[in-house]
């Protein structure tokens, strides 16, 4: 099915997921900010479908809004909305922030300046039917060993929590 | 068992029955030591009840009562003693754990207080309930106007 | 905490306060549980003390249902006294008054004649059982099994039948009297109780089928709020709950009022003290019951229902404690007559009352989940906590 | 005027689902056919579940409204919309006011992958179970929401309990699905397919359906599947989230009148959403029994009668039910109510027998049944069980069935791939 209304979704899309993030910032109830996140990621998770990437879509929608959001309003529920909302926010470092802010954004600009080469100007052609397929080529095939180590990150990562929340195993 | 109490603690001990059961009235200043006794030495290790009569016309006006029972002889015994009006007794929740809920209803009900008693509060009746109602001196209709009007906002609870 | 009305924000105050903790340190959470509470099985408050879901420890709050029995004993003579009974332990109205008139009778001295006291017997064993029917429906409800509650009430509805029948009522039956009873038993009793039995057997069975060895059932009582029999004697708590802990203790058996020990039965006790026991020996009091039941409508004697007592009831001065094997537990009455009409002193030592004390220990430790499930399996019933 | 027609009737011979196919407006037509049946079909379960339950337990159920209690829903449904909606004044306004959306958007979004036919989807998609595991996973949020917002602290243990418990068995059911899906590249191509419709087709061409495929490996990630998809909708016996004994109702205990129907609306469509996941991956999605084995044209003949026949059946059931109603004055609406419900059957029975239509319903008819008998399960499960502790579900949820789930992943790779493996062992 050829692609409708492209730019409006991309925009629509795009606008959603900068509200979002502002939002995330600016809200003093984590659970707010939490939700707004959850906005955020479900945007993104679009703007892949409109890249032809339905499975990373997919994916982020499952892991990203389903779980690990969930998980993250778990903790925020349990701990005291109303006793934290009182407590100063982290803004003292508002300075660093804006200039780590600007940085990045100049270094994207820059990139995209220089690299124009980088980034074809046509459209890509990929055939939406063998996304799935690809990726998993891709990460089976070219890019096992990135994989693999990845997941041993992971792996690494789940000792650490267990090692941090039971002190005594 | 009871000639045997009667043999050591002599006077203070009056052993009767009354259709096949025994009881004994015990003075007031006996109870601590009998109780342990009975718990300890004579093995009545079930505090089946703990209860008290009012007696208004008498000096001591209230009779406690405890009803004891034995597994390993299968006998009941009942201990009773008369007590003054805002005398206290010993708690004997750290004889019988069970006792606990009991001489709370003793308290809030006859307003006898057991010393030594973890939680000594009103157990039926609401915390802020003025009297006591087993009393005979507590009408069988009267209640705590005051409280019903603050608490429930009604002129009367009848 | 015990005033009904305070509100939970109170106690959560005064909880957070009494134990000093920060706030924000989420560990331990207040939740108050009744009294308008599915699961309370009437009008019992309960405050938790949870860490996540596990029970750290509980308060009760009751007295929501106090009506002062006690007192209005004192002001009624000992015939008006006995409908009284019946309105505390309201599923087990029978035994209730069972208690009430023998010990009324000890007073008086006198003894119910022989057909009105194995009529007594068949009436309060029909109650125990459905006590324990009540009980398991509300107990598998509590659990999450909604089925055998629909089941119980089903077989319950067969021995109403017979109580309405006999004496016109169905659940505070008033159905004795002091000296004996009232009416005779109507005709067709016999077969009646006979058709009931046999009907009722294979039912018992089906209860079993549906839960005894139904995994989540099993997983869900064993091992449940386990008492241990030393702690169930220092707390007082009988009945069921005794025997599950391995104490073979009946006061049918150890001190044998009516004319049970006439009768043939067994004392059913448990091992583990659990939830799981407990359910076990109920299940097999009934089985108990109906061979009790069985052996004293074969052995139903002609004869009169009531002893000569009379017309305005003077017991002597004198003081007696009595006490029976209610399906709870042990029902004790205290009585104190000062050679009136009505009694100076009436106690009722309830035994839902003393046995609901070991709530708390049965639950520390345990889930919330668990709570629900002790409280079930304590059969308690608020009316006669509170009285 | 005339390109319109054109554009509507080019889709009929198409032979794709609409959303394949680009049509727009049988996109719309088939969102309004899947809304309108899937609500006809939570007001049925409604009635189904109070009537199945009650004859489980010696009762009759709902009697009063209509023959047989069968406007009872409706009536239900009036009341919830008529309810005052009662909001805690202490609540999160804006979140209490989105959780009901949340849950009920995540329930009904996931039907646009369901295929109730090789056409009759409202789109096919290539990452369809996906889709699907993912749109339903965001319920979780909803429900979080929603016992958050309520303020009070049933509801937030409810929520705890439910997201906890849908996050974990989450696990399992992905490691189910997953070997079902390793089952459709069992192909000469060797490529698998996550769309719903390529799976049914993926059975269709290997002539088995994948609950037998490997026996006893299907059956066996079958019923992982089953387990986790019970306690994926928080249904009994793992309906702890709302353990009424407990929680009194969980994280919608704040909620009333028209948002507590919205709840309601979501739990029995995702209730069917899950079961029809199973059907799909596991019985053959719309194929109807033995494809393969008996697939003759007298054999299709035959069991295209089948749709037919059961709806006629249901008619004779409420004529005979019409002919035992008492014979009374007052009964007398029901009764002619009840026969005009059976009249209406039997219509719908013999307009079946018409052979466009049937060969057209009959994919639908065989999804449905398949369907409705996962829902009598569920009823049958809330009649029977008791309810499961939290650690129980928690103990039941990863160290069994997500072991087994694995296992049986290792073991239908293995399997399949068994001729590679083989040549590569002995043909080094």
């Amino acid at each position: 099915m050829a692609p409708v209304a492209t730019p409006f979704f991309f925009y629509l899309f795009a606008g959603l997921m900068l509200i979002g993030g502002i939002l995330v910032i600016t809200r003093s109830n984590p659970v707010h900010s939490a939700l707004a996140l959850i906005v955020t990621l479900l945007a993104q998770a679009s703007i892949y479908l409109m890249l032809y990437a339905p499975f990373v879509a997919g994916v982020q929608i499952i892991l990203y809004a389903g779980g690990i959001m969930v998980l993250f309003l778990f903790v925020i529920m349990l701990v005291s909305i109303e006793r934290s909302m009182k407590e100063r926010q982290f803004n003292s470092q508002w300075v660093a922030g804006i200039i780590t802010a600007v940085a990045l954004g100049g270094l994207f600009i820059a990139v995209y300046a220089k690299g124009t080469s980088i980034f074809p100007h046509h459209a890509l052609s990929i055939v939406e039917e063998n996304n799935t397929q690809n990726v998993a080529t891709y990460l089976y095939g070219q890019y096992m060993f990135a994989f693999e180590i990845a997941s041993l990150l992971l792996l690494v990562a789940i000792i650490g929590a267990v090692v941090m929340a039971k002190k005594r195993i | 068992m009871i000639a045997k109490l009667k043999g050591s603690y002599g006077s203070g001990i009056e052993p009767l029955t009354y259709a096949g059961q025994n009881y004994m009235v015990v003075d007031r200043s006996l109870i601590p030591e009998i109780l342990q006794v009975l718990r300890n030495e004579e093995q009545f290790d079930y505090c089946v009840d703990i209860t008290a009569m009012h007696y208004p016309q008498r000096e001591k006006q209230f009779d406690v009562v405890w009803v004891l029972y034995s597994f390993a002889r299968n006998e009941r015994i009942r201990v009773k003693t008369q007590i003054a009006d805002g005398a206290n007794l010993p708690s004997s929740v750290p004889i019988w754990a069970g006792a606990n809920w009991l001489e709370r209803e003793v308290y809030d009900m006859f307003g006898i207080k057991f010393e030594g008693h973890p939680d000594m509060k009103r157990i039926l009746l609401p915390d802020g309930w003025k009297g006591h109602p087993l009393r005979k001196d507590y009408g069988i209709l009267q209640q705590d106007n005051e409280w019903v009007q603050i608490n429930l906002g009604i002129e009367s609870g009848q | 905490m015990t005033d009904p009305n305070t509100t939970l924000s109170h106690v959560d105050i005064a909880d957070l306060a009494a134990h000093d903790k920060p706030y924000l340190d989420a560990n331990e959470l207040v939740i108050n549980m009744g009294p308008q509470h599915p699961a309370t099985h009437g009008v019992l408050r309960v405050i938790l003390r949870l860490d996540g879901e596990k029970v750290l420890g509980l308060e009760c709050v009751i007295g929501y249902l106090h009506r002062g029995v006690e007192k209005i004993g004192e002001h009624r003579t000992y015939t008006m006294f006995n409908p009284y009974v019946d309105r505390m332990d309201y599923v087990a109205a029978v035994s209730n008054g069972l208690g009430y008139c023998e010990t009324v009778e000890k007073l008086l001295n006198v003894e119910a004649p022989p057909r009105a006291q194995h009529v007594r017997v068949i009436l309060t064993e029909l109650n125990r059982i459905a006590s324990h029917q009540l009980w398991l429906g509300t107990h598998a409800l509590d659990i999450g099994a909604i089925t055998p509650l629909f089941y119980t009430f089903r077989d319950r509805e067969e021995i109403l039948k017979i109580y309405e029948k006999y004496c016109g009522a169905r659940l505070t039956t008033h159905a004795f009297r002091i000296g004996g009873l009232q009416y005779e038993t109507y005709t067709g009793f016999e077969k009646e109780v006979k058709n009931f039995l046999s009907f009722f057997r294979p039912k018992i069975d089906e209860y079993e089928e549906l839960l005894t060895t139904n995994r989540i059932w099993v997983e869900r009582t064993k091992n449940v709020g386990a008492i241990s029999a030393e702690d169930c004697i220092a707390l007082g708590v009988t009945g069921p709950v005794l025997r599950a802990s391995g104490i073979k203790w009946d006061l049918r058996k150890a001190q044998p009022y009516a004319n049970y020990k006439n009768f043939d039965f067994e004392i059913p006790v448990g091992t583990n003290g659990d939830t799981y026991d407990r359910y076990l020996v109920r299940m097999a009091e009934m089985r108990q019951s109906v061979r009790i039941i069985e052996q004293a409508v074969d052995a139903l004697p002609e004869g009169p229902i009531m002893a000569k007592v009379p017309k305005v009831m003077k017991p002597p001065a004198g003081e007696v404690y009595h006490s029976i094997e209610a399906p709870k537990g042990e029902l004790g009455y205290f009585i104190v007559s000062d050679g009136s009409t009505q009694p100076y002193r009436v106690r009722v030592r309830p035994p839902s009352f003393v046995n609901l004390q070991a709530l708390d220990l049965m639950c520390r430790g345990e889930l919330v989940a668990d709570v629900i499930a002790v409280i079930g399996t304590l059969d308690i019933v608020l009316g006669e906590v509170d009285r | 005027m005339h390109e319109i027609i054109e554009y509507i009737s080019s889709y009929l011979t198409s032979g794709k689902t609409p959303g394949a196919a680009g049509n727009m407006f049988w996109v719309l037509v088939y969102i309004m056919l899947v809304f309108a049946g899937l609500s006809v079909a939570v007001i049925a379960m409604n009635w189904l579940e109070r009537k199945i339950l009650a004859h489980m337990q010696v009762r009759l159920g709902p009697m009063r409204v209509g023959p047989h209690g069968l406007l009872q829903p409706i009536a239900d449904a009036i009341k919830l919309l008529l309810k005052e909606d009662i909001m805690p004044t202490e609540a999160d306004g804006f979140v209490f006011w989105m959780a009901p959306l949340i849950v009920v958007l995540a329930a009904f979004t996931v039907f646009v992958v369901v295929p109730f036919g090789p056409t009759h989807a409202i789109t096919d998609m290539n990452i369809g179970i996906l889709f699907m595991l993912g749109v339903s996973s965001l319920s979780v949020l909803g429900i979080v929401m929603a016992g958050w917002a309520s303020n009070s602290h049933y509801p937030l243990m409810g929520a705890l309990r439910s997201s906890a418990q849908m996050v974990s068995y989450e696990v399992a059911m992905g490691l189910a699905v997953v070997s079902a899906i390793l089952m459709t590249s069992l192909n000469a191509s060797g490529t698998g397919t996550l769309s719903m419709i390529g799976i049914v087709q993926a059975q269709q061409a290997q002539g088995m359906w994948f609950i037998f495929k490997f026996f006893p490996l299907g059956l066996i990630a079958f019923f992982i599947f089953a387990v986790a998809m019970v306690a994926e909708t928080n249904r009994a016996p793992f309906d702890l989230a709302e353990a009424e004994s407990e929680l009194t109702a969980g994280f919608h205990t704040e909620y009333s009148g028209f948002r507590w129907s919205l709840f309601f609306l979501a739990e029995y469509s995702a209730m069917i959403a899950v079961s029809s996941i199973a059907v799909t991956l596991w019985l053959g999605g719309w194929l109807r029994p033995f494809p393969n084995l008996l697939n003759s044209p007298t054999w299709d003949q035959a069991f295209s009668y089948i749709p037919g026949i059961t709806f006629l059946f249901f008619a004779a059931m409420c004529f005979y039910n019409t002919a035992r109603m008492p014979k009374h004055p007052l009964f007398r609406v029901q009764t002619i109510g009840l026969a005009g419900f059976g009249a209406v059957l039997a219509l719908i029975g013999l307009v079946m027998f018409y052979p466009p239509i049937s060969l057209r319903v009959q994919d639908i008819f065989w999804f449905s049944a398949k369907v409705a008998g996962f829902m009598y399960v569920y009823i049958w499960f809330r009649g029977t069980f008791p309810r499961y502790r939290f650690d129980q579900l928690m103990q039941l949820g990863w160290k069994v069935l997500l072991p087994m789930g694995l296992g049986v992943l290792i073991l239908t790779a293995t399997v399949g791939l068994w001729p590679l493996i083989q040549h590569t062992l002995w043909h080094p």
